[in-house]
């Protein structure tokens, strides 16, 4: 049982193969997996990821967006915010991680089938853009269309826009990037729900896929609820287990069958990608 | 081959000495994709009330050295879902179930040991008394031994399951506790539920759980655990089912060696969710190794210091 | 520049609100070499008895998950040795001293506070509680309040000396007791002892301490010590000492926010001598950069959860 | 404060600049030291080694013996027995690790001025070599005759008799070496107290250093006893705090004042090395 494979969870240790330094104290791994992890892989999915030793301190696993894969590996970006994050910042390549995923439901697939393909608005504001960037690298590494798909992508400053220069490949496939920062050091001087406040007049069909701060998400809800527009919140709530067993990261939200009933929901499971208007913050 | 099974209750005997902590294995569905949850001894669901619960609002989990503090509140699905959605799986996959109940006053428990008494597919009830008693200002049940006693005393006329009483352990004296609900007719302690603790967020000045405060749970409790399991297993006579803090076999076999009968792995099942597997598959190779034939043998062996 | 004095019972004015916690500074010498004991706002003594004492035979400490039980059996020098041989030199460090004592009756206690009335350089007493009452047949005096009061009244009664009284964990309700206790006289109240627990030598079937059980502290116990601050200093109006598990700064400054007075450093000092001179500083950091200008406006100062 | 030095005694992180695997599972380190702290390095003394993290598991440093030291740098050989020693031997060239010592007593001085030296007798069990070797590793770097004495060193295997070849080196200062081990493999077959005894023999005037497991060492006691030889016992009693402030490492004694009187004694502070008549195992 050291590692298993049972329908599309997997469980194992994973050597690192790459390591890159994006920007002060976030890196990217480049992770070991098999084909069927990545076959199980999808944009918004997560893993848990722990080190691989038999200390308790930090004890558990820390949830991690999958961020991009191909074949034999994936990636992950992770900020250097605590005790968790910071250990598995500090390890390096040819080092091992203790893998539990790909969790969760990820973002719903664009309806392609009806001919017409409504615009997609993805807006990511400081580490999400590790979610927010999987849907791009996957049609980038399926060669996908993204016309009609447009990027708001807000950070603190410059050097925080980790991933751009990758994403900007995606440029050849019709994404289109505006950018935006705190401090003015790069695109607009602001927050990336100004962008998409103002995007949003001209586009009532337009959908939204945003992930970030949990501040950004409100206020992404509130635009929504003015334009009327359908939209995805990932969120980032608290985890133990990753897989539905502790009620730990539970997130209040409307009740499925209506009439403005309340109920809990597993943002592992359910989540953490969850229609705008059912999310009660 | 050990001889891994153990009788945790007149007539009950379990395949191997391992179950699961309740709420932590969810109502065990969740673990079906990582193991054959029937290769256990045993399976205790999450706290099950008579009606749904919603639980406790904000967060409710972090993290502590080498521990977890958590202010689920008890949100379960309520004793009827259970029976009509979650039993029926869990009867399919052949594991042995036994329903951990609580309510906020007596007649509460009482009614829930009614309801489940006969029901196909239940091997047995645990009583977590670790909750406050509206009725009782609040009060825990568990941490007075009259009170304790006259729940499991209710519970023990509505049912005619076996009982196991599951006790806290913030309490000055467990063995006095342990004593009391034995005398009530309980057939089997299980221990520790969680030790109450609280977690501040310095930079934000504020409790981090929603509730304030939370059951903390983890490999930082083990000693704690393992000494309350010495205790009452050296002065109860009925089987007594160690908690707290195991992670892998020798946790395990520390705590069967102090005098339990079996054990529950709680938070480890969160890190990893195969423990409770590797656990029963530890102890067996260990008490292989050892040459012991039986675990019943092992159970309790420890030496006593020279007084 | 920060004024970090505190108050810490009538009259007793602390430069910072960082003590050490009795039987981890030894007698206040062996940290000489590593910083200024002068520095800190006192240091509290390993516990003092009437007689010297020789402790528990066998292994005395473990290192567990996070934490260390130990089992020491409050070996010390006795009170006259520690008055004559450690005392004077303690003073000419310039510490602040406050005695930490214990017996094995009531009367033990009346006469050690007799004894320490009125000696200079002696600055409060911390009452440890914690300890079998072997009048009353080994129950200890700090898990009953009637007997936790009385004792504390009679110590009262033997000395005029501000007086800390020290609870321990293994309780069902601190607060009683610490509601017992300050109604008895105490001027200040500390906490928290350490949690009683145990460990086992797997491979040798045998207890690992020679005594058994043994107290564990360290980081593992810091949600429980939390909670307890917390609820304690809720509950009282005297001020309360936070013990367990302080590693560093922010450990020791959410113990303030909790509601404690001061702090008191144990375990962590094992591990790094310099610890209790590196909280004061970091404290001190801490409370600049936030534009805190005393201490005591941070004291008591967590939000509470809306209800 | 971040690195202290007070009289003799030091606190600080020292890098490792040189890592050797000995044998299956022990390591030498060496590490990064001032002058000072060498100069208050002696044979038979001891340092409290942690790991230079914010983690609390392991949570105490641990004591280890300093084996060689010279001007800036000082080895310890670290067998992985448990977390703490397994943490340590993961550690890379490179790395860090939070010293504290030296601590404790060390072996006594070496009568030379009398003339007449008595013949000094080491005796090592397994990882007891780490102790006993800086006896004779600082004779070697200081050029100081070994005539006289002999080592007789144990080990369950020829792969344990670790430091060998470097030891022999003292050969031509006149240490003699004698190895015996448990299954054969180097040396006579057995224990090394049994050359302990049979030396004794004809050496009513020999000194015996002993470092070892506990059965070894209560074998030597009792072996001295017969004998009428004085010796030293080096105790490796578990420690918490290494500096006799926690009182959890000490050791059952006869008393100072004679009398067949008992009292405990700090091993850290009052030890390691004991008088072999004074310990009561
Ligand atoms: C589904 C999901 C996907 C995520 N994807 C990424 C990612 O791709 N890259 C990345 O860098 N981070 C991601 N995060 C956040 C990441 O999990 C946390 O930053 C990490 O768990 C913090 O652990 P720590 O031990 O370093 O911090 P701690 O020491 O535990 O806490 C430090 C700070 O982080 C906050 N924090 C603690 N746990 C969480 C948590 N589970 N979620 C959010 N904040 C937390 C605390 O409030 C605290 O302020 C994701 C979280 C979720 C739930
Ligand atoms: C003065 C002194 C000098 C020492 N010098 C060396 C040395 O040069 N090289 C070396 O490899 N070891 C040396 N030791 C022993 C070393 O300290 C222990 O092996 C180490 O502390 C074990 O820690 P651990 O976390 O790996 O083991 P743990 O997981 O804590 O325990 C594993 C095993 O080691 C034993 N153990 C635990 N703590 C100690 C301890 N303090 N002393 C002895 N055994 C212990 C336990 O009984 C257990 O069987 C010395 C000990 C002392 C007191
Ligand atoms: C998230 C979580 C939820 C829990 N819910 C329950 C519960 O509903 N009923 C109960 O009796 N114990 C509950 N417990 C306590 C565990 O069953 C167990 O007693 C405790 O966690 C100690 O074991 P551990 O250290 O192995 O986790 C819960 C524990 C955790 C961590
Ligand atoms: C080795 C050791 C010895 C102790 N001796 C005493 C004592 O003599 N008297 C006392 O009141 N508390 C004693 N304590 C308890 C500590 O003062 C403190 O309450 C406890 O360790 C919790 O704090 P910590 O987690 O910071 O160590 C001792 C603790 C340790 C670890
Ligand atoms: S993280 Fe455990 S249920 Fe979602
Ligand atoms: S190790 Fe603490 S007194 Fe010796």
């Amino acid at each position: 049982m050291a590692g298993i494979r049972c329908w599309t969870l997997f469980l194992f240790n994973a050597e690192i193969i790459d390591k890159q330094k994006l920007s002060q104290g976030i890196f990217r791994l480049r992770l070991k997996s098999g084909k069927d992890f990545c076959r199980a892989a999808k944009p918004g999915r997560f893993v848990m990821l722990g080190i691989d030793n038999s200390l308790f301190d930090p004890l558990l696993r820390r949830p991690f967006g999958l961020c991009r894969w191909h074949e034999e590996w994936f990636e992950v970006v992770i900020k250097n915010v605590g005790r968790g994050s910071a250990q598995l910042c500090q390890l390096e390549k040819g080092g091992s991680v203790a893998v539990h995923g790909p969790l969760g439901n990820g973002y719903p697939q664009q309806k392609t089938e009806e001919g017409e393909v409504s615009p997609l608005f993805l807006v990511a504001g400081g580490m999400g853009i590790a979610s927010i960037a999987s849907y791009i690298f996957s049609a980038l590494d399926s060669n996908q269309s993204l016309t009609e798909t447009f990027l708001f992508y807000g950070a603190a400053s410059y050097a925080e826009l980790i991933l751009l220069n990758e994403l900007t490949a995606a440029v050849a496939l019709g994404l289109r990037i505006k950018t935006i920062t705190d401090d003015g050091s790069c695109g607009r001087h602001g927050l990336v729900t100004q962008i998409l406040a103002a995007e949003l007049l001209n586009n009532s069909q337009a959908r939204i896929f945003a992930c970030g701060p949990e501040a950004m998400l409100k206020s992404v809800q509130k635009i929504l609820q003015t334009g009327g527009n359908e939209g995805y919140l990932s969120l980032e709530n608290r985890m133990a287990c990753g897989f539905g067993v502790c009620l730990g990261c539970v997130q209040t939200v409307f009740a499925e069958t209506g009439a403005g009933g309340v109920e809990t929901a597993k943002v592992c499971t359910q989540g953490p990608v969850f229609p705008a208007r059912k999310v009660i913050f | 081959m050990v001889d891994l099974t153990v009788e945790i209750a007149p007539g009950l005997i379990l395949k191997n000495p391992v179950l699961t902590a309740s709420g932590t294995f969810g109502y065990g569905r969740e673990y079906a994709p990582y193991f054959d949850i029937a290769k256990l001894g045993g399976i205790i669901t999450k706290g099950l009330s008579l009606e749904p619960k919603t639980g406790n609002p904000g967060i409710r989990i972090t993290e502590t050295a080498c521990g977890m503090l958590n202010a689920i509140g008890l949100e379960n699905i309520g004793i009827e879902q259970f029976l009509s959605m979650e039993l029926p799986l869990l009867r399919k996959l052949g594991a042995v179930v036994i329903v951990n109940i609580f309510g906020q006053e007596q007649a509460d428990y009482a009614a829930l040991a009614a309801r489940l008494d006969g029901v196909e597919g239940i091997s047995a009830l645990e009583i977590n008394i670790s909750c406050p008693n509206v009725k009782a200002g609040g009060i825990q049940f568990g941490t007075d031994p009259a009170a304790a006693a006259k729940l499991v005393a209710a519970v023990r006329q509505a049912t005619s399951l076996p009982l196991i009483t599951k006790l806290s352990p913030n309490v000055s004296d467990i063995v006095a506790i342990a004593q009391a609900v034995v005398e009530a007719g309980s057939d089997a302690l299980s221990l520790i539920n969680t030790l109450m603790g609280m977690a501040i967020d310095l930079d934000r000045k504020k409790p981090i759980l929603g509730n304030t405060t939370g059951g903390l749970s983890g490999p930082a409790i083990k000693p704690v655990a393992l000494r309350m399991v010495y205790q009452v297993a050296s002065a109860v006579s009925v089987p007594v089912i160690g908690i707290g803090g195991i992670v892998n076999q020798r946790d395990a076999l520390e705590f069967l060696l102090a005098g339990a009968t079996a054990v529950e792995i709680g938070t480890a099942s969160f890190i990893n969710p195969q423990s409770a597997a590797l656990i029963v598959a530890g102890i067996e190779n260990y008490l292989d190794r050892q040459g012991c034939k039986r675990v019943v043998d092992f159970i309790g062996s420890l030496e006593k210091n020279p007084a």
